[in-house]
């Protein structure tokens, strides 16, 4: 009994400093903004700054529009994940092991630069456009656009997430695939019958983690956005900066947690059963 | 999107045109700046520049400040990395190895780094640090660097420990080594390529860093992305493409350096805790 | 403001500069440090990094200690410090001197920030117009303006708007050809902004903080938000002064407002098309005296008051205009006549807004009513 | 017999040059036979081109006698079980059972009915709602068969499918089969590397090598008669000892045997541990002399080696009691039974 | 002989009331004693209570006559091999064989020289510069036993260290097993499941059930004369049927056998394969008739399955010649020449 409680101290005193510094940079900030939220203009406490997201024109927009850009990209790049993880995963060349090799290099890559490049390229007058012009095609307006934060989106997640899903596909053993054929599953049915559920937990880990980062992402949208509706990340810099109104902005960000958070939930209880049953 | 499920010929052919499509859409932003920094002269609608300079080289290697921001931030991404490896990776052993109570609870709490919006996570910190003197201190930046990685710095070697089978751990135990040696000498080079992942991961991203150093660092702490921002924003293009290829050369050189630790599995371990 | 209409004549107090000598106390000790925090953008820098050392060469008993704080996005870290400073009971922070705009000013003042600065201190604030003294209740001085002026490209522009509402017709008949930037991100589009706001209002509401005139602020509203179907694709603004330059650089668009100091000097360096021109109309655009500031707990105040005598004088002021392609902060009657000719055509209807916190109000009104239209 | 599946000529090479080639075989309905041969011989390959998982090279694959190697594999009338990892985790045993009835649109209650009773045949009934992870290894590997034999396939292929589980288990399982077989009277290939097994299960064996098929023969056969020296090698456990031949003799110390194979020179003479029997003393007139250098008891039987002195150790199986008269360092005298003798090169 | 290890009255149980209790065992130096029993009966809680893995209830365990309990694994005298992860892969063979020289602070010359030597003994020479990683699997196991052997340990302990090889591999480890204890004299202490390895290597046998002792005995012992049920069922393959007891006769049909253990009323009679004489038809005075219902060839004998009806069905080893005399369905009479009687309870 005292050597369980003597471990368990032991791994109290490990974790303790890596959590106190969370604590200090991040669990009290939470906390702060949060005690700011409620802070109403006469200085009282209320829920006035969370009836402002809801109620002004502009902020709703905002909210929804960030959620339209949120869920688009969450989807394109889970499928465009899938589909390259997929691939790595049955495909064979030098082509795929190019690819293999190098398709985490974005992930490392900053994101001021690679948003800097893809103004370069996607913009009016950008590379893209004089090519499409050489075929007489006028590229639509991609930069100052939702497409152009979705692009964004796309060039940053799709690594990161391709590289969580091909790791759970590496984890199914090929005779589970083969077996299904053999009873005569075709290949949409293996996949989404066999290759879809296996690889499920990944998919909901990849989904949240793309929803968490791009819901708060500020650069890309400040940069390749347009004015207005605004992603919540730009709308809180902005109400901060130059409205300098701090107490809305920690209602934006603190809403914006929510939203994270309901995920986060679906996260933690998957990856807490996952615990469980291993023990 | 099954491209291999598909029939043999025409699939060959789709498959090979959306790996191209693929493939440009990753490389050319990118390309795109490289042509741009060795630009002279590059107007609408020409595909190529029409003039090939090295100006802006010049110009932004004259700057001394670049110089100095390279080295800052390669001292902060150094102090960053080593700091979150002294305090993680116990903690990350912890996690792997030891029962104690609410341990899922503190494992899981590192979650909030990425669940609160970043934006309002500086502001806050801000707001905190002024109170606490962090203001403008090399201690502050490296603490804001350190928002960003706590997560990925315990999650990634947590599922790295878990993965030494303690039978690894007994046998060594066995032959009559202490638990510390048993620590030093088998746990923790076995664990090594997740920590080195971690490790290369914190130190990108610590160089890439830009919003926060930006509140708190300001205006002692300039790092490269600081002065990134700054150039995109008084600039032409030119510039920052200049700017943006020499920022991205660590990146590529240390991900080639640390290539062979860099694997999918290892990363995407860590956030899986199997 | 500092409200320089071109027309101003003070020439009187043009010899008082005494530069060196007006408050220099020969206590032979250590120089005295002082730090002097600015923000702006590269050329700002080049510029104080040019004046400093010609200051300390006649001045060996200060030193200032420049402090760059790069434009970009983010708070107010400076003016946020100076406070948490003085409310923790820490002096000034160890800011001694402290450049920005002038809603930083005002804000100051209400914050009880700023020392006030007179005549007595430094003599050489008699080369400023007071009007502009007084407009700032003494608590900063506008060493340096910039003006926002139409850049157009020639070649495509052969008689460019001299009024408002020529430029209106302009931009309505050639639709997508002019672009202003977001006015959160930078002071060019902002003035655009503003100056339309305020084309139908009194002269003097621009140097009014009443509330009460935002109700007068609708018919420019109305007008920009119309504008937004003919400018630059459509109701795109770019971000920063930067990107509207840009979009000329490129050939996007004809016409934008920018700083003239932005366009003189990136025609210079080349790049800007050489046919790239200025022109102001008039009533000119909104420009603005960038102001410095010297915290109340500063504890070096001495050092400041001398190094802030250098600065206006008309001798600093020159390389100030050289450097930044920008209006000197004194009257320009005080300048050197070379100087006073280079500004023709372009300072002519330059106006200066003082309208305090109520310039917040227009960016979150636009960006809800014409941004978001 | 109607012949259930012909293999000609079967071919298939990978990049590296591995393989097999020349593989020709007929199966016949309700016939058991099995791919038996080391690691790496190529049994896979085969078993994977007749599923349709490779692509032969060359050769033909007849089913029923309509050729199946340009079908995929879904569209094969072979159902294949596999070593292990054959179920789907995420289905419970029922949904394994059922998906390929259900893809081929199988009407709900016969479904029901069918997983149902195939679940009686593998001993499981019951086992419905349990999800593969709840089963043991051995139940899991009696569903992948169960699963395997609801479809009713023309040819089930099974690939080792029971060598992930222990000694005992494994047992079970050849019996089991082996009875579901007599019952169902499906034609199987059986690939395994494990010889008693081979012997245990098979109609038929076929032995490869290196890529190529080295006999083919009933267990009995192949252990009496093994027609090379690679065979004898890899079935049951065997002696090896080099003789000599003389026209119609072969010679081993003070023993003859007859030369069936009329072969000549210095031979290799194969014995079973079965055929050599151990008498104390050194006395004897025939046998080779030797002394016992280890004893293990195998349940019934005992196995002993015997150092030979320049001929080597052998192993002879003995009854356990007349064990209990040996013990180690004996001298004893080993005399062979039986013997095939092999030329020596 | 000395008392090596000697283990009195441990107990453990885990917080799920699982665990061992009243173990008590002497093993004498150079023997060989092997832990048997199944999974979950409470071998390797044992095995890692001596190794120091685990912290004991109550009960003391004595090494060379010294209590060890209280010892951490790092300073106790024993040395364990692990089934599987045994090695360190981010080391060299050599490195993972001198780490514990390395401890003890050997000197350099001195741990290359036994290594050298422990190499050739488990017969892997030259394999120091290799990584784990680019052994087979039974040449890593080998590696793990080098690795214990090095520490000449006073009782070395082996948890199922075989249980992940194949069948062959798993043979041939055994015999070297025993070679090694034959030329080292090392006293070990070997879990397994797996009945068949524990006969083979075994001085003498620990079966275990339900984490306490059922029987300690040499294996011919335990296979000839199990004391429960339990052991008779555990141990080599056995057929039980229904009999009765009367004073001093055991009766099964028209068979007789002496009631030795003075039993009365029903009983289980227990009867090991070999014991069985299966003679054609059923004409015979003593035996029970049944029909042959399957016959499988295993090498050189071969098990037949007979259905007695009511009585169920048993299987019998025969010799391989005899049993091409016999032919499924056929009527034959089943005499056992020895069985043992247990209580029916
Ligand atoms: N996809 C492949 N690419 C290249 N070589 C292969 C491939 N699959 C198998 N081989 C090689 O072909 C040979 C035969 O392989 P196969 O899998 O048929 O052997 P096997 O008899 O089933 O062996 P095992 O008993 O180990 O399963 C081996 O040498 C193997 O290395
Ligand atoms: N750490 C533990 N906590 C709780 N119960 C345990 C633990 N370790 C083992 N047990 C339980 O104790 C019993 C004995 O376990 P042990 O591992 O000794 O069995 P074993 O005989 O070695 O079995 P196997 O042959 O499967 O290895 C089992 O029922 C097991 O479930
Ligand atoms: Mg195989
Ligand atoms: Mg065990």
């Amino acid at each position: 009994m005292s050597k369980t409680m003597k471990m368990g101290m032991l791994g109290l005193i490990l974790v303790i400093p890596s959590f106190l510094l969370l604590f200090v940079i991040v669990v009290i900030p939470i906390a702060l903004s949060f005690v700011e939220s409620l802070r109403n203009d006469a200085g009282g406490f209320d829920l006035s700054r969370y009836q402002f997201l809801f109620t002004d024109k502009a902020m709703r927009s905002n909210i929804l529009f960030t959620l339209k850009v949120t869920i688009v990209s969450c989807v394109i790049v889970l499928i465009v994940s899938y589909a390259l993880a997929v691939y790595m995963r049955f495909s064979s060349g030098r082509l795929v092991e190019l690819i293999r090799k190098t398709y985490m290099i974005p992930i490392f890559i900053p994101g001021v630069i690679a948003t800097y490049g893809l103004i370069n390229l996607l913009g009016n007058h950008g590379w893209l456009s004089r090519f499409l012009l050489l075929i007489g095609i006028t590229l639509p307006r991609i930069i100052f656009d939702q497409k152009g934060i979705i692009i964004a989106n796309l060039w940053f997640n799709i690594p990161f997430t391709a590289m969580l899903l091909s790791s759970a596909l590496a984890g199914i053993p090929n005779s589970v695939l083969e077996s299904a054929k053999d009873v005569g599953a075709g290949r949409l049915r293996v996949f989404f019958q066999i290759v879809f559920p296996l690889s499920y937990k990944t998919f909901l880990v990849a989904a949240t983690f793309v929803f968490m980062g791009v819901i708060g992402s500020f650069t890309a949208p400040f940069l390749v956005g347009p004015n207005a509706p605004q992603m919540l990340g730009v709308s809180m810099e902005q109400v901060f900066g130059v409205f300098q109104e701090r107490e809305q902005a920690a209602a934006i960000a603190f809403f914006t947690f929510l939203l994270c958070s309901v995920l986060g939930y679906f996260y933690i209880r998957s990856m807490v059963k996952e615990e469980t049953a291993r023990l | 999107m099954l491209w291999y499920f598909r029939a043999i010929g025409t699939r060959k052919i789709i498959e090979f045109l959306l790996l191209i499509v693929f493939i440009v859409f990753f490389v050319s932003p990118l390309l795109n700046l490289v042509v741009l920094a060795f630009s002279g002269k590059w107007t609408y609608p020409d595909l190529l520049p029409h003039q090939w300079s090295l100006q802006w080289w010049k110009f932004v290697l004259q700057e001394d400040e670049i110089a100095k921001s390279i080295g800052l931030s390669f001292l902060i991404a150094a102090l960053v990395t080593a700091l979150s490896i002294v305090l993680c990776i116990p903690a990350a052993y912890a996690f792997a190895r030891i029962r104690f109570p609410l341990s899922k609870v503190f494992l899981f709490s590192f979650l909030l780094t990425h669940a609160f919006p970043k934006m309002g996570l500086y502001v806050s910190i801000a707001v905190l640090f002024y109170k606490l003197g962090l203001m403008n201190t090399l201690l502050g930046v490296v603490l804001v660097h350190m928002i960003n990685v706590l997560m990925f710095m315990t999650w990634i070697p947590t599922a790295a420990f878990r993965n030494v089978h303690s039978a690894q751990e007994e046998s060594a135990r066995d032959v009559g080594a202490s638990p510390f040696r048993v620590f030093r000498s088998i746990t923790l080079p076995m664990a090594l390529p997740g920590i080195i992942v971690a490790s290369v991961f914190t130190f990108l991203n610590s160089l890439d860093e830009a919003q926060g150093t930006f509140l708190v660092g300001i205006p002692d702490y300039r790092t490269m992305p600081i002065v990134m921002y700054s150039i995109i924003a008084d600039f032409p293009g030119s510039a920052g493409a200049v700017f943006s290829i020499i920022l991205t050369a660590p990146t590529i050189i240390l991900l080639l350096a640390a290539q062979r630790f860099v694997s999918a599995d290892v990363m995407s371990s860590g956030f899986q805790l199997k | 403001g500092c409200g320089n209409k071109a027309d101003n004549a003070n020439a009187s107090s043009s010899d008082a500069s005494a530069p060196a000598s007006s408050s220099s106390n020969p206590a032979s000790s250590a120089p005295v440090e002082i730090s002097f925090y600015f923000t702006g953008s590269q050329n700002v820098k080049d510029m104080w990094d040019t004046l400093v050392p010609k200051f300390e060469e006649q001045n060996k008993d200060v030193k200032v200690k420049l402090v760059y704080i790069p434009s970009g996005t983010g708070a107010q870290p400076t003016y946020d410090r100076i406070l948490a400073a003085k409310k923790a009971g820490k002096g000034s922070g160890d800011i001694d001197l402290y450049e920005d705009s002038l809603s930083t000013v005002t804000k100051g003042g209400k914050d009880d920030l700023w020392d006030k600065l007179s005549l007595d201190s430094i003599p050489n604030i008699g080369n400023i117009n007071s009007k502009t003294m007084d407009n700032v209740s003494h608590l900063a001085v506008p060493y340096r303006a910039s003006a926002v002026v139409l850049a157009y490209n020639s070649e495509k522009v052969t008689t460019p708007p001299s009024t408002l509402d020529e430029l209106y017709e302009w931009i309505r008949n050639n639709p997508e050809k002019f672009a202003y930037n977001d006015p959160s991100t930078g002071g060019s589009g902002n003035s655009f902004v503003s100056t339309s706001i305020y084309k139908d209002l009194p002269q003097d509401a621009i140097y009014s903080t009443d509330p009460a005139i935002q109700k007068d602020w609708d018919s420019g509203f109305a007008t920009l938000k119309d504008l937004g179907k003919y400018v630059y694709g459509k109701g795109i603004y770019p971000k920063k002064n930067q990107g509207t330059l840009d979009l000329l650089a490129n050939g996007e668009v004809d016409m934008i407002p920018a700083w003239s100091d932005m366009v003189l000097e990136q025609t210079a360096k080349g790049q800007l098309p050489a046919t790239t021109k200025m022109k102001q109309i008039t009533p000119g655009f909104n420009g603005g005296p960038t102001y410095l500031m010297v915290p109340k707990l500063s504890e070096k105040k001495e050092a400041v008051y001398q190094f802030l005598g250098y600065v206006m004088s008309p001798e600093a002021q020159g390389i100030i205009v050289e450097k930044m392609h920008g209006f000197p902060g004194i009257e320009l009657a005080n300048m050197p006549q070379e100087i006073q000719d280079s500004f023709k055509g372009v300072s002519e209807g330059f106006r200066s807004f003082n309208i305090g916190d109520l310039d917040k109000e227009i960016t979150k009104r636009w960006q809800s009513e014409v941004a978001a239209q | 017999m109607s012949i259930q599946l012909s293999i000609r000529d079967l071919s298939k090479r990978y990049k590296t040059g591995e393989g097999v080639s020349g593989i020709s075989l007929d199966v016949n309905k309700g016939e058991l036979i099995t791919l038996l041969g080391p690691s790496g011989c190529g049994k896979t390959t085969v078993l994977r081109s007749i599923g349709g998982f490779l692509e032969p090279d060359s050769g033909d694959i007849l089913i029923e006698g309509r050729s199946v190697v340009k079908l995929p594999p879904e569209k094969r009338p072979t159902s294949m079980v596999f070593q292990g990892y054959n179920l789907w985790p995420h289905m419970t045993i029922f949904d394994n059972l059922a998906f390929g009835l259900k893809i081929r649109k199988m009407p709900k209650a016969e479904i029901r009915k069918a997983v149902e009773e195939v679940l009686n045949l593998v001993r499981l009934p019951g086992a419905e709602k349990k999800y593969p992870g709840q089963l043991s290894g051995g139940q899991q590997q009696r569903i992948a068969v169960a699963r395997s034999l609801l479809l009713k396939p023309a040819v089930l292929l099974l690939d080792e499918p029971f060598s992930a589980l222990d000694a005992k288990l494994r047992h079970e399982m050849r019996e089991e089969l082996r009875e579901i077989q007599t019952e169902t009277g499906l034609t199987m290939v059986f690939v395994t590397h494990d010889q008693e097994e081979a012997l245990s299960l098979s109609d038929r064996i076929v032995v490869m090598n290196h890529g190529h098929i080295e006999q083919i023969a009933a267990p009995q056969d192949i252990y009496d008669a093994p027609e090379t020296l690679y065979v004898a090698e890899f079935i049951g456990k065997m002696n090896f000892l080099k003789g000599g031949a003389q026209e119609d003799k072969l010679v081993m110390g003070r023993m003859e045997f007859p030369n069936a194979k009329r072969l000549s020179g210095e031979v290799v003479v194969a014995v079973r541990p079965e055929d050599i029997i151990l008498e104390p003393g050194t006395r004897q007139e025939a046998g080779l002399p030797g002394t016992i250098k280890q004893m293990m008891i195998l349940g019934h039987y005992a196995e002993v080696s015997v150092d030979l002195g320049d001929r080597g150790i052998i192993r002879a199986f003995q009854p356990r009691d007349k064990v209990k008269e040996l013990h180690l360092g004996q001298s004893v005298n080993a005399a062979f039974t039986k013997v095939i003798a092999y030329s020596n090169n």
